[in-house]
């Protein structure tokens, strides 16, 4: 058994490492200029060329991969020279990047060719001075300097080159002196919780992440704990009583249910119940990202949705599973040595037809996950999969990303769970 | 004793006919089977497959599935109907005092219950037992099938014992209740000669001690003659034959029967002195049976009125019951082989000839992986399966090798090994000269085409995809050894030395018996003109009277072609039979080789004659020494040093001090004489004083 | 020989709710006399004889013809049986002569065998005759003879010692104290392939022993 | 000679028997056959479409929000176009035809859907075949590949896909190849590795054929049967896919009508005009319950057949 489990998670482990890089590059590589979506269609090139210079896309693919895995502030460190830090700044509430040049948290600014030094004091605030003899000469003579800069970027300055950048403000891009010459986006990486910042939203994608998460956590936790129970026991139900009128009629109920898309379903929900019958709003209106904890009955329809396209699937599989083994030998065994019918099913069958519907159902939750993204935008329900949806349209890769890993590592990790699931289920693998 | 006092039978039969609904109509599996058994009586049925014989069984626990019930006729059982017993009262009876034992026990237990549990509920169920009281019974049970460290056993799941331990739980189980009927459906078919032997042993044994009515399905005429008090022989979804055990071999009454028994080679019969009578033609299918006799097309007797009557099952003076229209009149000794049969001649083979194929120290290990965490990141120590050790033989042209052992003895791997499908650990193999040591990949295709296989399973030895033609056509191509436009007439040619026809080229598998398929396995591996054929078990799968017909061939062509066979196989009667040479194997090592004949007669090795002891003979008037080995075959990843059979040798106490060199080790040689070698510890003349296993008991019964 | 030997193992058994029609043919069909009525997992709960399955003429006299038959009909086997408290039953692993001892105390014929209540068999004055038929040789050929003998040690052995010397063998031997003859014992001896009236002279040549019956039987 | 008698040939069944033979088994399960009949209307309806549809299906003729009436039997949407037209031509893309891209508007006959269950067919096979034939490390690395492909949302690798290479026929086959190969492989993987412990791969390893015609003449032929199946139910997923992006608006691109997107537009009107929302919807889960009825009930008679 040990073998087994540890095969699983070595197993586990690579795949991830496998599905982060095919995501990585397959949306880096395939997606176009992202900064045309921020910057809008009349940017200039030359805008875009400095924006892209800031967000850190002029790094070659493998050096942003590893950045977006690792992170890069151990990169960055070298060059500055000082541990690189972060610290939550008051305002925002959200961390911010310094270096900590002898126990003083410390950022740089150029302003208008001097290099000042900005020391972080215990409250939050910062106070700016002339920093002296900080410039380092290079093999070709230049004067540059690497440091922090105040928009957690790691930056290299070259004395009397100011270069030109466009800025992205509130009110629009910006042209700014005084701009660095080359642009590291300080990050901590994925492996450390920190997936970047939304492109879209320009907020760290993981604070919004995690509201998401939740909402979809509850989402499909009441959705599966409806689900299994249910569809397990139609599943049995149908499996012993094969070829019988009962069978048939659930084995063509659930594979209608099954077969039809989810959005039909969900419009056929709220046709029914927010429009013929009115029990139900037919377009849920969630007003914040807690709105689910207020009013539980928004996520009646969802669920429901999920519901009817998952229940067939399911309980297809253990009916399935089941006749399989009522049609064994040792259930034959079972019956011929004279157990009651009763007793053939819960203590000879269930155990064994249960054990190939486990390793599928878990293999089946990336499945619900998709269902999860449909039912998500029919409801606009602020979850995983409408996050994930949205930023997709936009191309906002650090958070389709991002969230696209949090969906794949749920899905592997249900996986994990269902192969010791079936481990613990079955005997031959148990002691062996 | 028992004859002192009339009882009535536990199970009767009367006219029983059992009847599958399919599509468009319904199939008569069994028909006019009428039978009782009495207590403490076994009655052996035996058949071919497809004969109805399981039907039969399934008929009586009324457990036909949803399309089969008992179209006419009664069965009883201790007197009662139970034919339409249903629901409840069909649940108490089953289990309780009708068991059943099945064929594959791996099967038949639940994997993923503990085997106490599964032993256990038997009695908690139809006894209200408390639940330590029945693993109590249960433990006492499993001692009395002589299953070793019961307490542990009951703990183990069914996968964590060998297949004849799981055969004793499952009689075991069968018997908790004493059962007054019995009913074993080929208990032994999947186990090996010296388990097969040992289990017969207890069947025999429980039932006398348990006085139950035992009705023993089998297709093994030797397992019937040495299990049974009396025999049925169906054909055809009908009882042919109804006798005493001596009567039906003494003095078979149906050409059926008679047909049979000259079908199996005795042991000890060989090619050069008896010849195999296969019966000709096929089994009808169900819904295809003559009007008349069911057996008339294939009866080598057959008159105007076995055609269009059909004979009812009567009793003979002599208190033997047949279905035949002629019983009295036909003299088994009458009887002349078809026409279509020749009799190979000139068989015997001298064993000095140019040797084809040469094999020294050969040996085969293959890697296994542990489980421990170390394993599993490949830093373990690394553990070898020692599937074939230091063989040594040779091969003369145009001889039969014959390889013999039990399940994991290592004989497949040594054919494969030496066609190249596994690649060779060390040791040296050549072959017409050339090093095959080699994996077939890296041969010369002018070699492969010398080396080809026949193999078991009939069923799996035809692609299902392909006709007959282009199977057989597919090594020509593939050789190039015919040009493109004479394959076709090529593969007819061989389709002819078949004795299949012109007509089966375009014919797919499943069209085709399983004899048949196997033909065509086998002109498949001619069709490339190989010096050396090596068959894989190529009867084993087949029905007796169809065996007989592909042994026939096999030699038909062996003198044709001048064909070099190695032959494995299981049954040592056949081996006998076919074989020049043999070789026995146990645990990866050959134990002993030399001509056919000096292996069956003293002085053998110790475990050439523990199994010479195990084989079942289909003549009960045969008597065998008992010879049972103890334990089970060890494990080939940790093989017992010195010789690999010393844990279980039963001679092992001739030599001094309980034979402790046999711990330590390893046996030489023992030249007998040139081709006869023997690997034991024990000397020649122990050896030869070995009293023979098999006799023929003089004494008329 | 214990009971567990001579009993009938697997007897016919039926159901408490077997109709008692059905448990008359089942007697009558197999030629047996005795029927162990038994719940689930042959636990017995009565035994049905011939006798019960009479109706007494006194319970019939007020019926009219189609009472009797519905009577009948819906007389089940728990019905009739004797109870299981009424029964007297026997373990296998008893001595067949104590067994004898049960049924003539009891006078009953036939002793339900039981194990932890569940039935295993069943034993009747049958396979008390059987026994001594075997016990006396009685399906062999050869020559039976009786000799009254003192009753003191040592006198059988003269007999066996006597045969023995000749070579012969003694198939089936008993004795009973000699019926209204205290002092004496019967001995019954049966040789096998022995003329007769050489083991006779042998016999008698035996002081004080006397022998009373000489026949030869055939199988 | 006798045996001569007994071996009377078996007639030669004819090409056309033997066709029927094979489709004959669909008939004998209702099930098969109710899925192949709600299958069929649609294939007509698509065939039909090519050279009629009661009106241009992109052209806004009529008023908006119409039910059904004489002139437009299944009623109108949000911009007064014939419904039923829109239903009609909506049917080419998935089964009929493919748009290339670029400016030519060149289409090749089969439809997304179907060359997308292609796709995954093949690469999914041969995936497998490898795998489940050669083991040892090909299976290890190919198998640790393919997880780490099913271990990915579909739905999220439909919009990664599309979210990096951007709406076409094409790229939706794409993704539909991508995300049904891993099932396909390891279906083939499965029916490998059992087939491939039969006698007759050993006889071809014995006349020492190569790796890939023991593979694709060997074991290929005999797993036809289980692949096709799944094929069919692959193309329910497909049109399934197909339908639910349309709905998030990024599928198969217009101008050709798309069932899913006609069901996201209609939405939007729910209140004024319910039927516009469930004819499409209707279709795409009758086009897939039937293809999934007619799969299911074709794998349940081929393995009673088996038996």
């Amino acid at each position: 058994m040990a073998r087994f489990i540890i095969r699983s998670i070595i197993s586990t482990i690579v795949t991830m490492f496998l599905v982060s890089a095919a995501l990585f590059f397959l949306i880096e590589v395939g997606s176009g200029d992202i900064t045309v979506k921020i910057l809008g269609v009349f940017s200039t090139p030359e805008q875009r060329a400095s924006y892209r210079a800031q967000l850190g896309l002029d790094a070659s693919a493998w050096q942003r991969y590893v950045d977006w895995l690792f992170g890069n502030d151990w990169r960055a460190e070298r060059k500055v020279g000082y541990p690189l830090v972060t610290a939550v700044n008051p305002q925002t509430g959200e961390a911010d990047w310094w270096a900590d040049v002898d126990g003083e948290l410390t950022r740089w600014q150029l302003d208008e060719g001097i290099l000042m030094t900005l020391i972080r004091h215990e409250d939050g605030s910062a106070t700016s001075h002339l920093s002296s003899g900080a410039w380092k000469t290079n093999t070709a003579g230049s004067e540059y300097f690497w440091g922090v800069d105040t928009k957690n970027n790691a930056v290299m300055w070259v004395r009397g080159e100011g270069a030109e950048v466009w800025a992205l403000t509130k009110a629009g891009l910006r042209k700014e002196g005084d701009g660095p010459k080359q642009y590291i986006p300080l990050r901590k990486g994925l492996l450390r919780g920190d997936p970047g910042i939304s492109l879209q939203y320009g907020r760290p994608v993981a604070v919004t992440l995690i509201a998401r998460i939740r909402n979809t956590l509850v989402l499909a936790g009441v959705a599966f704990a409806i689900i299994m129970p249910l569809a397990l026991f139609v599943g049995i139900l149908a499996g012993i009583n094969e070829g019988k009128p009962l069978d048939r009629i659930i084995s063509i109920t659930s594979l209608g249910f099954t077969a039809t898309p989810e959005f039909v379903t969900g419009i056929f929900l709220i046709l029914i119940f927010g429009i013929w019958l009115k029990v139900l709003p037919a377009v849920a209106i969630f007003t914040s990202a807690d709105a689910i904890f207020q009013d539980p009955k928004l996520l009646a329809l969802p669920v429901l949705t999920l519901t009817a396209v998952e229940l067939g699937y399911v309980a297809r599989m253990t009916r399935a599973s089941m006749v399989e083994v009522m049609d064994s030998a040792y259930i034959r065994t079972a019956i011929i040595k004279g157990m009651p019918k009763s007793r053939v099913v819960f203590r000879h069958a269930i155990r064994n037809a249960l054990m190939a519907p486990i390793t599928i159902i878990m293999l089946h939750v990336n499945w619900l996950i998709g269902g999860l993204v449909v039912v998500e935008v029919i409801f606009g329900y602020p979850g995983l999969g409408y996050y994930i949806y949205k930023s997709a349209i936009f191309g906002d890769f650090n958070a389709v990303e991002a969230a696209a890993m949090v969906t794949v590592a749920i899905a592997i990790i249900t996986r994990l769970l269902g192969d010791l699931a079936y481990t613990l289920l079955n005997p031959r693998i148990r002691y062996s | 004793m028992t004859e002192l006092k009339k009882t009535p039978p536990v199970l009767k039969l009367e006219d029983v006919a059992v009847a599958y609904k399919v599509r468009g109509g319904e199939i008569e599996a069994v028909q006019h089977v009428s039978f009782e058994i009495n207590r403490g009586e076994t009655l052996g049925i035996v058949g071919e497959s497809g004969c109805g014989k399981s039907t039969l069984a399934w008929a009586v626990l009324n457990f036909l599935g949803n399309n089969g019930y008992v179209k006419r006729g009664s069965i009883k059982f201790q007197g009662q109907e139970l034919v339409g017993v249903t629901g409840e009262n069909l649940r108490r009876l089953r289990g309780d005092q009708i068991a059943m034992v099945y064929q594959d026990p791996m099967q038949a237990l639940n994997p993923s219950m503990r085997l106490g549990d599964q032993m256990s509920e038997v009695l908690t169920v139809h006894r209200g037992m408390k639940k330590t009281e029945a693993e109590q019974r249960c433990m006492e049970m499993l001692d009395r099938v002589y299953m070793p460290d019961a307490a542990n056993v009951m703990k183990r799941y069914p996968h964590q014992i060998s297949g004849g331990q799981q055969q004793r739980v499952v009689i075991a189980m069968a018997l908790l209740n004493d059962p007054a009927l019995l009913i074993m459906d080929e208990p032994t078919t999947a186990l090996d000669v010296t388990v097969e032997a040992a289990v017969l042993d207890l069947i025999a044994d429980l039932r006398r001690e348990f006085d139950t009515a035992i009705m023993y399905i089998t297709h093994n005429l030797g397992v019937v003659a040495r299990v049974s008090t009396r025999v049925a022989v169906m054909y055809a979804g009908e009882l042919v034959e109804r006798a005493t055990v001596e009567e039906i071999y003494k003095n078979p009454r149906h050409p059926y029967t008679q047909g049979l028994i000259r079908c199996v080679p005795k042991l000890g019969a060989d090619k050069a002195r008896s010849v195999l009578y296969p019966i000709r033609g096929r089994v009808p299918p169900p819904n295809n049976r003559p009007v008349g006799c069911v057996f008339s097309p294939r009866c080598a007797f057959i008159q105007e009125r076995c055609r269009d009557q059909r004979p009812q099952l009567r009793q003979l003076p002599d208190g033997s019951w047949v279905r035949c229209h002629f019983a009295e009149k036909i003299d088994p000794s009458s009887w002349t082989p078809y026409d279509e049969i020749k009799t190979p001649e000139n068989l015997q083979r001298d064993l000095a000839g140019e040797p084809i194929l040469e094999v020294k120290d050969l040996k085969k290990y293959y890697e296994v992986r542990g489980s421990s965490l170390k394993d599993v990141i490949g830093l373990g120590e690394k553990r070898y399966v020692k599937a074939v050790e230091n063989a040594s033989f040779q091969l003369t042209r145009g001889t039969t090798l014959g390889v013999v052992g039990e399940s994991g003895c290592g004989k497949s791997t040594l054919i494969k090994t030496i066609i190249g499908l596994e690649d060779t650990t060390s040791g040296e193999a050549h072959f017409l000269g050339f090093d095959i040591t080699n994996s077939i990949k890296d041969r010369d295709r002018s070699l492969i085409q010398e080396l080809q296989m026949v193999f078991q399973n009939p069923d799996s030895t035809m692609n299902p995809s392909y006709t007959v033609g282009q199977q057989i056509s597919r090594p020509m191509q593939h050789f190039k050894t015919v040009p493109k436009d004479q394959i076709r007439a090529e593969v007819i040619k061989l389709l002819d030395a078949m004795r299949l026809g012109a007509n089966y080229y375009n014919r797919l598998p499943r069209q085709l018996s399983g004899g048949e398929k196997q033909r065509v396995g086998i002109a498949r591996a001619l069709a490339s003109h190989p010096d050396l054929v090596l068959c894989d078990e190529p009867v084993s799968a087949l029905d007796v009277s169809v065996q007989a017909a592909i042994l026939n061939l096999l030699l038909e062509i062996q003198q044709e072609y001048n064909t070099t066979l190695v032959f494995i196989a299981h049954d040592l009667s056949v081996v006998r039979f076919f074989s020049d040479q043999v070789a026995v194997m146990y645990l990866g090592q050959v134990m002993e080789i030399g001509p056919a004949e000096d292996i069956y007669a003293p002085p053998y090795h110790p475990y050439s004659e523990a199994l010479l002891s195990a084989v079942p003979i289909p003549d009960p008037t045969v008597k065998q020494k008992y010879i049972r080995l103890e334990g089970s075959v060890p494990s080939a990843i940790n093989p017992p040093d010195g010789c690999r059979f010393h844990t279980r040798c039963p001679r092992r106490n001739l030599l001094p001090d309980g034979g402790k060199i046999c711990e330590t080790e390893i046996p030489p040689w023992r030249e007998i004489s040139a081709e006869h070698r023997i690997f034991c510890h024990l000397p020649i003349e122990i050896l030869r004083d070995f009293a023979p296993v098999v006799t023929q008991s003089t004494e008329e019964i | 020989m214990l009971v567990k030997d001579y009993m009938t193992r697997h007897p016919i058994m039926v159901t408490p709710e077997t109709p008692a029609s059905k448990a008359q043919r089942l007697m009558i069909e197999n030629q047996i006399r005795h029927l162990p009525v038994v719940g689930s997992g042959k636990r017995l709960q009565g035994l049905i004889t011939r006798e019960r399955l009479r109706v007494p003429p006194t319970d019939l006299g007020s019926l009219n013809i189609w009472e009797i038959s519905r009577l009948l009909s819906d007389l089940q086997a728990k019905d009739v049986m004797i109870k299981r408290i009424d029964l007297v039953t026997i373990a296998p692993d008893i001595s067949l002569e104590h067994a004898a001892h049960i049924m003539i105390q009891n006078k009953v014929g036939c002793l339900p065998v039981v194990e932890d209540e569940i039935v295993v068999g069943i034993i009747s004055e049958v396979d008390m005759l059987a026994e001594l038929f075997e016990l006396l040789g009685g399906n062999v050929a050869g020559v039976r003879v009786t000799i009254r003998v003192p009753d003191q040690i040592g006198e059988f052995a003269k007999i066996t010692s006597a045969i023995a010397a000749k070579n012969w063998g003694i198939y089936a031997s008993g004795g009973v104290p000699a019926p209204k003859m205290p002092g004496f014992w019967d001995v019954v001896v049966k040789v096998r392939e022995v003329p007769r009236d050489d083991l006779v002279a042998v016999l008698k040549s035996i002081s004080g022993h006397k022998v009373i019956d000489v026949r030869e039987c055939t199988d | 000679m006798a045996v001569k008698t007994i071996l009377q040939p078996i007639s030669q069944p004819s090409r056309l028997q033997k066709m029927w033979q094979s489709t004959s088994i669909i008939f004998e399960s209702r099930v098969a056959t109710v899925g192949m009949a709600m299958v069929l209307f649609w294939v007509i309806l698509a065939f039909l479409s090519l050279f009629w549809t009661p009106y241009d299906p992109n052209a806004s003729d009529f008023l908006q929000n119409q039910g059904p009436s004489v002139q437009n039997w299944l009623g109108t949407d949000h911009l007064g176009r014939d419904i039923l037209s829109r239903l009609m031509q909506g049917t080419q893309v998935i089964l009929l035809k493919t748009r290339l891209p670029g400016d030519g508007g060149i289409s090749i006959p089969g439809g997304v859907a179907i060359w997308g269950v292609i796709g995954s067919l093949s690469l999914g096979a041969i995936l497998g075949l490898n795998a489940g034939y050669r083991g040892g490390w090909w299976d290890q690395v190919i198998m640790q590949v393919l997880d780490a492909l099913i271990a990915f949302p579909q739905i999220v690798l439909y919009l990664v896909v599309i979210a990096a290479l951007g709406q076409g026929d094409l790229v939706v086959i794409l993704a539909i190849t991508i995300t049904g190969a891993p099932g396909v492989a390891r279906l083939a993987r499965s029916l490998a590795m059992d087939i491939k412990t039969r006698d007759y791969i050993r006889a071809a390893e014995t006349r020492g054929e190569s790796v890939w015609y023991i593979m694709f003449w060997e074991i290929l032929p005999n797993a036809r049967g289980p692949l096709l199946v799944d094929g069919m139910l692959r193309v329910g997923y497909a049109i399934f896919a197909i339908g639910t992006l349309g709905f998030l608006g990024i599928g198969l691109p217009p101008p050709d009508p798309d069932w899913g997107n006609m069901v996201n537009e209609a939405r939007r009107n729910i209140f004024s005009n319910q039927l516009a929302v469930i004819w499409p919807a209707l279709a795409i889960s009758t086009l897939v319950i039937g293809l999934n009825l007619f799969a299911d009930g074709l794998r349940e008679e081929m393995t009673r057949y088996q038996k």
